[in-house]
């Protein structure tokens, strides 16, 4: 047990602070959104000449080309948290290792430049309204025709797609193959015609997805990333990545310091909640969860460090991370009591609503990407080793 | 000895239940919350006939003089359609304390037109269960100054019940006053904060002295929170159930998975006994008064608790699309949230019901 | 919703408390155990020639011969409760019910009147060591030879084997019919040569339990009832039975009634639990959960007294009765302390060890009768029309 | 930077578990248990051969000298194997008093002695954390009178360290007291009420006018609790989980129903955080001294939640076998049970977090 970082990181550490409190102020502010935003490109650029974004990316797709350092990368991203300044991106964390793991000479060259530098933003096209949970029954078809596929379907739970120059997108090539083998992933411009984006609102009332639609969208049959019907084994390097990210302990962590401000400064009758014992031992419960899930983390990171798969530590962290936020969510909630249920920019409000918009916004997060029930499953059958459900031969139910 | 509803309860709820069915339906509900209507005319209207306004008033003024069960049961149709309707604060709440506690001209001036749904009362008692801030009323020569931070069916109402500091409740036009719309994440009912600045009011005498009506008042709305997230989380179970038989996922309906099964059973397990104890706890307001105080904690705090069980567990069985606006499945997801916040969090209330049985001074 | 029992009711009880009163002093202890207990007979044949016992059995099997009334019964129930006297029974609960149904005549002479007499005790010779909830798997032989059946194999879970005389017993018989179709439902002794009862210690240090092997035990063919391979559908008659009693409310309430004592008499630091808000909060929960089911029970009631089917309410009743006795006993060890680890005449021990013991029992009444998870199959299929689990194929997993 | 453990420390865990595995396997704890014996010689003199005793001893006073987190690492494998040994109290508990608080004499006398295996203390500090009854110890002229109720590894001790009721402790000859023994659920540990009659007894002089050492002993005692909690339940989750795999009904293993699998996989995600909640825990006792309490007593409040959940919850996945003694899982399940009353049960264990971190006073 050692959390000491070592004379290496620690003047790796005392660089990135330099660096920070002499260039941060260049930095547009942390949450904004919005495709012409010359100044996040512009930071976005000065990051990576630093290594401070795309550290790993090769110089030649237009990256640092800085050996994977786990560490390092953590003290990078600890750091810029600290100090509130906006971190780097490697454009989009899904697509970008794929592409370096599978994509062609040509299409690192095409892409992987401009999607860091923030130039090229993506979104991904997988879900389909009947494919949530089932994802390989997905059912957007694309038929070859000349050197064209010709993709006619819908995808569903789209986020960004108003905003996207590109999609990756999952669309069935080979429909009489058995479901997993019949996929293909595919690259194409939200330019090409015939697709539509339409809003999807979420029960907070913001419309943070999309649904696409396709109607003889026609996209070079070299816009493949692997081979035809091998998309979903494509698609499961992206989806390991992405799974990684649900449940960061550090989220918890800043919002239970939310709540215990809370509950020190809101009042009942004038006397303040932390004097209620029935409250503060409910958030000594969520305290112990969390600590628990914070060192966990620490476990997982140690593990990164020597390139070590984590296993369980790793497979539980999205079900125990977005579960203890929504409980989190829903003590704030409880706290304010009647102050509570208000909602955008409602008189007496507390922190804009934001517990209200967390509670529901967490249960999009157990529902999404991999409910909790799949990661249940997932933990049993791959953490622990337990069969996988009898096969049902279709159509039997 | 019968545990259960009257032909003529099960008939009223049938009838409040199908008339809100075809009335007001989910694209009326969409409809109203997008227009910020807590009151729509056609869905007031329509309820007026069936008698719900008056459910609770006395008949010599002009009400139908049922019981607190009948209410419930309404309340329960409401919350089962989340309706968008100020049925809590001015068609229960009010009533009882202006029979409780008001004089013989308050009452007749209120009660008739609160019962022919003509006139909407609000009602701010929150302050006597917990203040926030620096809420709260006094009184000097019969006029009040302060603020009461949350008055349920504040927005449509024509005058407001509120409680001084000492806790006596005081009738106030709602011209006499300057009131601001609290928005809340549900947009099927108002809460209104009401300023009063040496604002001339009616005191109702009988709450002078006495503690009872408030707490009376404070009881009958928990109690109708409670039956309307009956109602709520009931129609979230019958949806959640409804789209497991129906939506395929692996070659199966979702329904056959004992993962999701198991949520809907665990959902019918927590909530059917509520049922049984919005009906005991409504019966034993007449019946059985000893009793009701410590019955509508339960019954409040109770379906609290289950209430948010079952809004998240429904929601996750209809995956994504519970999460979207697509079925609606939020308006009564957060119907039930208010429900649990207004006139007591579960934590307070149940205090209040360690004090109910004595247990605590 | 009209709590008061009627006139007509109201002396009925009036006749039980008389009974109670002049003849309560005749009754044995409340609890107690053995074969040989003559006073216990002289009480039960009291209790049938009042109607207090047996009530609704046949004149000719006999019982007292009234007609099927769930009020009396139920008052005679909550009068015997109150006045602490030993209450009467009908020998077996599971067994005389499915007699009554579906025995023959002479079964029913021959076992009705001794059983409900309480001269001839029952034990239920159903689970199996593989045959736990997938009871119809079950594997005990039972080959005709002649005009006997030839047993041989092993029972499990067999409360009260070691002073039953008889045993009901589920057996295959017909080893290629599918398998619930090949099973059959015999009475015998339990001194028929060949049966070996060995009692079964549970977590609690208790035999409650026994184990019944079963070697060339001899079994005339007239003591099966119903027909050879229809034994599960005369079996399911009498679960229905059983499952009724598990999750009682009234006994919730003594239990909560008792917790609630102990709060005031227990004492940390000379301040009594009910002082401590934490406690008293989680004490209040439970007393949620307790009156909601005291309610959801008296619902029953009103069904069953019109003859109506509860459903969905009377589904819940064992899943949600065991949990909530299970945490309160919980709740009691926990409010004591170090105290709450106390077991076995220990000194400083309180209530004889009781709560440990129960929150060890309640454990196996979770599992017994119907595991949580069968019973949470049982309410989605059965109450909420949930579709079953697809069959699979045997020897696929 | 590297949380996890070392070399070392993962051969120490792997030897005594191993030790443990083939010398103390169910039926050696059985027949212990049987016997009321929780300090069988051969398990002991075994134990003493690796070092388990003198764990947390200094190397000055013969013994290894080692931190708090291989002494947490000996009593998982301990809870692992649920060995009957008196681990907590003597060998982790006794020193960090003696150490912190004894004369260079007392440590002299007894800190070889309980290193070797030699003695054995009993501690019984509960008292400081919350008392029952009139429990308590009253000091007069050096000498005790009163009554010590929870005195862990008290029946196999030789001396006790008991606390007064201004928290000085004491050390008593058991020769010089009477004890009787509790008899608790888990017969792997033992519990003496010692009863103090004008007893001569030395006090542990640092302890006097500082609380330091007595809370010191006390974190010591939870973190061990704690960790023998987790290996405790991680012994009941393996158990489940192979049982899951081989038992069939339904012509399936029962793993491949999703009911069984997700309670594994809630076990699994419940327990696995727990374990670097114990190692950070037992690391910040040197090197992270000013969160070392708060950390004691949330690994001690945590676990004793997450190990009920396990404990139950593994049974059910046994089904009838689990809640037999066939399988011998009730070894585990009682010893949940014990950790989690010990030394406070939870909701006191939080309230003391509470203060330590300064949220009351």
């Amino acid at each position: 047990m050692d959390l000491a970082y070592g004379e290496e990181y620690e003047t790796f550490r005392d660089e990135v602070r330099a660096f920070l409190a002499e260039r941060g102020k260049e930095a547009p502010p942390q949450f904004s959104r919005g495709k012409s935003d010359a100044k996040a490109r512009d930071w976005q650029r000065t990051l990576i000449e630093h290594g401070y974004a795309a550290r790993t990316i090769p110089k030649e797709y237009g990256g640092y080309g800085a050996e994977p350092d786990v560490l390092k990368a953590h003290i990078i991203a600890e750091e810029f948290a600290k100090a509130r300044v906006r971190a780097g991106h490697i454009g989009d964390d899904r697509l970008v290792p794929t592409l370096l793991e599978l994509g062609t000479e040509e299409q690192k060259r095409a892409y992987i430049p401009p999607t860091i530098r923030g130039e090229m933003r993506w979104c991904q096209g997988y879900s389909e309204p009947n494919s949530g949970s089932d994802l390989a029954s997905l059912s957007t078809r694309a038929e070859l025709d000349g050197d064209e596929f010709v993709i006619n379907g819908q995808k569903i739970w789209t986020s960004g797609a108003q905003h996207a120059d590109m999609m990756f997108c999952l669309v069935r090539t080979e429909p009489d193959a058995p479901k997993h083998q019949g996929i293909s992933y595919l690259l194409f411009s939200m330019d090409t015609p015939g697709i539509d984006v339409r809003p999807l609102v979420t029960m907070t009332g913001e419309a943070t997805f999309n649904e696409v639609f396709f109607t003889d969208v026609r996209v070079p049959a070299s816009q493949i990333v692997g081979r035809r019907g091998e998309g979903w084994y494509v698609a499961n390097a992206t989806l390991k990545h992405e799974r990684g990210g649900l449940g960061d302990p550090n989220q918890a962590e800043t919002r239970f310091l939310h709540i215990v401000d809370m509950m020190r400064n809101e009042t009942i009758d004038g006397l303040p909640l932390m004097e209620y014992p029935v409250y503060r031992d409910r958030l000594l419960k969520l305290q112990g969860q969390m600590l628990a899930m914070r060192f966990n983390g620490m476990r997982i990171l140690s593990h990164a460090i020597k390139g070590e798969e984590p296993g369980l530590p790793r497979w539980i962290v999205k079900l125990n991370g977005c579960e203890m936020n929504h409980q989190m969510a829903g003590m704030a909630v409880d706290l304010m009591g009647e102050l509570g249920v208000l909602y955008r920019g409602s008189p007496h409000i507390r922190d804009g609503g934001l517990w209200q918009q967390r509670y529901m916004l967490d249960l999009g997060l157990i529902i999404g990407g991999g409910t909790a029930q799949i990661q249940k499953n997932l933990i049993g059958e791959r953490a622990l080793g337990l069969p996988k459900e009898p096969k049902i031969p279709a159509g039997q139910s | 000895m019968e545990f259960g509803l009257t032909e003529e309860q099960r008939m009223l709820q049938e009838s409040v239940s199908g008339y809100l069915g075809s009335a007001c339906a989910l694209p009326r509900v969409r409809e109203a919350a997008d227009a910020n209507d807590t009151k729509p005319a056609d869905v007031w209207e329509g309820l007026a006939q069936l008698g719900v306004q008056g459910i609770v008033t006395p008949e010599n003024h002009g009400g139908v003089g049922l019981s607190m069960l009948e209410a419930a049961l309404i309340a329960e149709s409401l919350g089962g359609a989340a309706a968008p309707v100020p049925f809590v604060a001015s068609c229960v709440m009010a009533p009882v304390a202006l029979t409780q506690a008001g004089s013989a001209e308050q009452r007749e001036a209120w009660l008739p037109r609160i019962a022919s749904g003509e006139a909407v009362l609000g009602v701010g008692l929150t302050e006597q269960i917990g203040r926030r801030e620096s809420a709260g009323i006094a009184v000097d020569d019969g006029r009040l100054t302060g603020r009461a931070m949350f008055v349920l069916d504040g927005m449509d109402a024509d005058a407001f019940i509120v409680a001084d500091n000492d806790g006596a409740m005081h009738l106030v036009r709602a011209t006499d006053t300057e009131r601001r719309a609290l928005t809340t994440i549900d947009r099927t009912r108002s809460v209104a904060e009401v300023v009063f600045d040496s604002t001339p009011a009616q005191v109702l005498p009988g709450s002078v002295a006495d503690r009872e009506p408030l707490l009376a008042t404070i009881d009958a709305g928990r109690l109708m929170l409670a039956a309307d997230t009956l109602g709520a989380a009931q129609t979230m179970l019958d949806q959640a159930v409804a789209y497991a038989k129906e939506r395929r996922q692996f070659n199966r309906v979702i329904g056959s998975f004992q993962a999701v099964k198991h949520l809907c059973a665990e959902m019918a397990a927590a909530l059917e006994p509520c049922r049984s104890l919005v009906w005991y706890a409504a019966h034993a307001v007449r019946a059985v008064p000893e009793e009701s105080r410590l019955m509508a904690c339960h019954a409040k705090a109770h379906l609290s608790e289950v209430g948010r069980f079952v809004a998240r567990t429904a929601t996750e069985v209809h995956g994504g699309m519970g999460f979207t606006d697509l079925l609606g499945l939020h308006y009564w997801f957060k119907r039930i949230g208010f429900d649990r916040q207004l006139l007591g969090a579960p934590e307070i209330v149940r205090e209040e019901a360690a004090v109910a049985q004595g247990w605590i001074g």
